[in-house]
């Protein structure tokens, strides 16, 4: 016969990102959430703990030609080929709307090479409202034939290296998932002066289409996302927060506050968001609210409690 | 435009064809933003798989507060969907993307395949609405057989339009394909076409719409993610070179804009 | 206005994986099937290409304490261990029922150390019923600190050797998706003299115990099989498939004939089925009937055709 | 032990209470092999979410071809099962695992806590075929409240034992935990004790029936991917150290053959 617990103050969801601190630790990942005006309609974007925009390339890209995605047993596969207006009208188009909004703003940044990481940043420099970079490293460098950055630790500390010394703000390196051990991975970007690591990035992927004898996708390959890779994100987080001091910030699958908390107790200090948001629009939001009623109904200090307390 | 999620609950389902299914549903803020050409995303279940929300054009929208899909069961999305039964909710946000341009002067001429039928409706009524004259307006409709077309015919009667119908089989109306009877109209000068249906069927109305100088707008469909412009999955190839994104841009395009394989 | 096709004569579904030739490609995989006569109430088994049994080591394995298995999003983890009842007893008390089966026989393997594999090796040698060797390199190296045999070319390609050299009849290896490049792996275990590959095993997971704040498994980590894997089993098949010239059989997330097509089309010879086995038993006899009414509908002379027919 | 594998027909569907459903299943050639304590696996839904079977003891199985589960509302799958309509084909096969050896001659107490009843229903009935005196035997069924233990009594009263009712909450029988009955029962010795229910009450059972020397067989749970043997992922610790396997092994073991924390 337990009797209702009175509606507590607002918990403290506060978690700090290095220097960052944010209000939750809920974000919306990279690529999956437009440049946030998109769900104004849906969303009180204020309510989130940042927002993270669609990958940003010196020079605006086109992205692959149709199909880019396809359905997957519970994912889906993306090669959208990094479409994206280009740090210029970035700054001039989609920055004014974002610094209006009350929240924080990480940049998501891609390049060819370690010089166009370097010059992006450097672009980014000064600009107004925003909170952090987070750097993607999935992108394969043109100078060593194509292999992604991310697969390579010295490549991966290379990048790292070139943009924190350019920035001025925190930064935050996304590591790819597509390599033997990611631990080795996220020291390489911790040793480059990387203030947080997030991942997963998405699994490559493939789908065929039995009745023309082709890839789905023009791309041929794709990155797999979604509820499917939650166990494979959630195992590399609590690698990787075994393996560095630097805050983790979990990102694969989660598309609850549960799932948020299991990425929290692995390790993470953080969590985004990615492709749920395409699923339910509002789900940034409902996860903070459940993670809200998580804290007060476990009489919780702070959700900070929880990071890393997995018993294992 | 203004989006909403709601929980919509099924008011009436109709099995109009073995395999078309007309859902009315209440869901009285998207019903209120939409018009015609529009679409909503809906979760076929609740849970993780199928993954992704399926679009539907609004093939009516109501003052009531009611919208309606009309849809063909190809696949399990469309299957579940087809399994739901009245007083359930579902979850449906919309409406999205850029509707038909109605030119309120111009004579309209309406040509929809299959299950491109479904935007038509809404459309034909908004038409009708606009208060004109209609006596020069045509809706041409067609279908694979009679249950594709017969069971929408007396809907659009309503609307006062003089109908023109064909099937492949013959089974209602004409035999052979909207096109055919598109060909075989004489359209006004300044008639204005609008489109929905399959691929190789667009096609074919943007040819003859070129061919006699007609403006024409079309209803495509692609693969979907987040219908609202977030994922950038949905693109197509634009006539002037890029891309285009059907959730955007579209679904409704001039045909001009679109590269055509044909 | 199609009429009715008679059906035609059984189609030919022989595939060739080095010497060995199959009456079809489809296997079972190894740790989903027991040792066959568990599905003999409900499998015709001498229908499928050829039967893998549970993976068998020197010694018996008494496996992982529970929980050892958890559903994941279209896919489950297992961390069950390895138990096996060891070779000797494995040649006593399962070989004689095996060998009485009309199907091909594949033993999986597996070591804690290179000498291990070759000790193995020659306890099957002269065995009689058995038609192949499948090499499982995803253990960990006890010699090495526990680094996978499969996530280290040089390791990999040892193992291969040391099995090659001892066995009396053809060689798969095993590959483990869990590398930066698996075409790498390949070419090694292919220098290494292996006669095909077989991929994937299962990717490295996690799930975690929300209201336990505990991992679900015992062993923390496991092994995540599944629909949910296909489109990384499929992508490192065709990738794998182009890369060298030994034959290549797809294993990851199969549960239809046309998911074994897609396998094929992308450069597979045959494909094994694991998890699906748990749904539905008869799957695998399943996938036989459906490859050959594909055969037949699409006039192929044979399956071998559709082998890497993918257009790409 | 033959197993098959079948499109069992549904029909018919009890909702006894707000959580708790049976099912009868046309399923001819496992009701024909089944003994009490097997169970089956069902497949909920036809998708790849939830992947695995669910497994479910025989509630009962009757010589004219059906088959009875009896489960409750815990998650994804039972829900799935529990909106399955009269009509609709289910997966199912089995039978599976060892079930209760039935001792002819002895005395026998069957003691079922919640969904634990399931099993005990079809093992009251074969006891009560094998015709012989059953003035000592015993029932105790308990739950949580009414819904739990209600539903089932007249069905247990049909075999003649005498029935002990008990519910947490008192709204059924007498207010405590089935073990509180057992404790209270002065048992012939030579009894045996066939019990199914959660984990703790298990314990307990099987500590009471160690204090007073009777033999006592349980029919426990564990997570399961094939139920066949197959996976080996449904180990559970044995008294002699080492790994027995629910699926195969049991779901039925002598209790002193398993492991107890308490
Ligand atoms: C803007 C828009 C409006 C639409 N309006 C309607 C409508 O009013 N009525 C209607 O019946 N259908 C409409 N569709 C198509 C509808 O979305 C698909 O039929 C549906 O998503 C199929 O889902 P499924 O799970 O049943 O099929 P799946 O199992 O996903 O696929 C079955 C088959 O359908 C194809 N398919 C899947 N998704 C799409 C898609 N988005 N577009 C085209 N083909 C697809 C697949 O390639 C496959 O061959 C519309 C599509 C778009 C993009
Ligand atoms: C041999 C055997 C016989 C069984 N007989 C019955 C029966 O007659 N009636 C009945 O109601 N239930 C029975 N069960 C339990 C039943 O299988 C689970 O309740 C069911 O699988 C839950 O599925 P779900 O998708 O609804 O729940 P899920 O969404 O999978 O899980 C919901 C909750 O149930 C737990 N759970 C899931 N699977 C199992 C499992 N196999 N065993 C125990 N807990 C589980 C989960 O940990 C979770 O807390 C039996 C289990 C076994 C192993
Ligand atoms: C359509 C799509 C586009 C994406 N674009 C980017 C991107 O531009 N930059 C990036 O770092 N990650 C990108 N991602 C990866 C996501 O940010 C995220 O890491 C991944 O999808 C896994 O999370 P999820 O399972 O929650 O989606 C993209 C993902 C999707 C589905
Ligand atoms: C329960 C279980 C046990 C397995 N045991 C083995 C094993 O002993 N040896 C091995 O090489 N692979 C083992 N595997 C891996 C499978 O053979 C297969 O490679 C993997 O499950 C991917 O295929 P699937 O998605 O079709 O299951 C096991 C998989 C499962 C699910
Ligand atoms: S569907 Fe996502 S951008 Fe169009
Ligand atoms: S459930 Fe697979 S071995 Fe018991």
């Amino acid at each position: 016969m337990e009797f209702l617990k009175e509606r507590g103050p607002y918990p403290d969801l506060r978690v700090n990102i290095g220097s960052l601190v944010l209000q939750n630790p809920v974000m919306t990942a990279s690529g999956t959430f437009g440049y946030a005006r998109e769900f104004e309609p849906l969303v009180n974007l204020h309510r989130l703990g940042a927002v993270i925009v669609k990958g940003i390339s010196l020079a605006p890209r086109q992205g692959n030609p149709p199909q880019r995605i396809v359905e997957t047993a519970c994912g889906m596969l993306n090669a959208i080929g990094l479409q994206n207006v280009g740090v210029e009208r970035f700054i001039s188009e989609k920055m004014p709307y974002l610094r209006g909004l009350d929240v924080p703003v990480i940049v998501n940044i891609l390049g060819d090479t370690v010089e166009e990481y370097r010059q992006l940043t450097e672009r980014l420099v000064g600009v107004d409202g925003i909170a952090a970079i987070e750097v993607n490293i999935s992108c394969p460098n043109v100078k060593k034939g194509g292999v992604a950055f991310g697969a390579d630790p010295k490549m991966a500390r290379a990048v790292t290296e070139a943009v924190k010394t350019a920035a001025d703000v925190p930064v935050m390196v996304k590591l790819s998932p597509n390599v033997s051990d990611i631990t080795i991975l996220a020291r390489a970007v911790e040793d480059g002066g990387a203030d947080s690591v997030s991942l997963i990035n998405t699994l490559i992927g493939m789908a065929i289409d039995l009745r023309r004898r082709k890839p789905v996708l023009a791309n041929v390959i794709g990155g797999l996302s979604g509820p499917a890779i939650k166990p494979v994100a959630l195992r590399m987080v609590y690698q990787v927060a075994g393996s560095v001091s630097i805050p983790v910030i979990g990102i694969g699958g989660i598309d609850s506050a549960e799932d948020a908390l299991e990425f929290i107790l692995a390790g993470a200090s953080a969590v985004q968001i990615g492709t749920a948001n395409f699923i339910n629009p509002r789900v940034s939001e409902e996860v903070v609210e459940g993670i809200a009623a998580y804290v007060r109904e476990h009489d919780l200090q702070s959700i900070r409690e929880l990071i890393g307390a997995l018993e294992a | 435009m203004s989006q909403h999620q709601e929980k919509a609950r099924i008011i009436r389902f109709e099995q109009l064809s073995a395999d078309n299914v007309r859902l009315t549903l209440e869901a009285p803020l998207i019903a209120a933003a939409a018009a015609p050409g529009h679409f909503v995303m809906i979760r076929a279940g609740n849970g993780q798989d199928p993954l992704l929300r399926r679009p539907f054009s609004l093939h009516q929208a109501s003052s009531n507060g009611q919208i309606q899909i009309y849809f063909r069961i190809v696949g399990r999305g469309t299957d579940m969907l087809a399994h739901c039964r009245v007083g359930e909710l579902l979850d449906v946000f919309g409406p999205l993307g850029r509707g038909y341009r109605i030119d309120r002067q111009a004579p309209a001429c309406l040509v929809g395949g299959g299950l491109g039928i479904a935007p038509l409706l809404f459309l034909a009524k908004r038409i009708c609405q606009s208060g004109r004259d209609h006596h020069r307006d045509l809706v041409i409709l067609g279908g694979r057989s009679s249950g594709d077309v017969e069971p929408l015919v007396e809907d659009f009667r309503q609307f006062g339009r003089s109908l023109q119908c064909a099937t492949d089989d013959g089974s209602f109306g004409r035999q052979g394909l909207v096109t055919d009877v598109l060909k075989a109209e004489q359209l006004e000068p300044g008639t204005v076409v609008y489109a929905c249906g399959p691929e190789p069927m667009l096609a074919r109305v943007h040819r003859i719409c070129v061919d006699r100088g007609l403006s024409c707008q079309v209803s495509i469909e692609s693969v979907m993610a987040c219908g609202m412009g977030a994922c950038l999955g949905c693109n197509v190839d634009a006539a002037g070179g890029g891309y285009l994104h059907v959730c955007i841009d579209g679904p409704v395009f001039n045909a001009e804009d679109l590269v055509w394989n044909s």
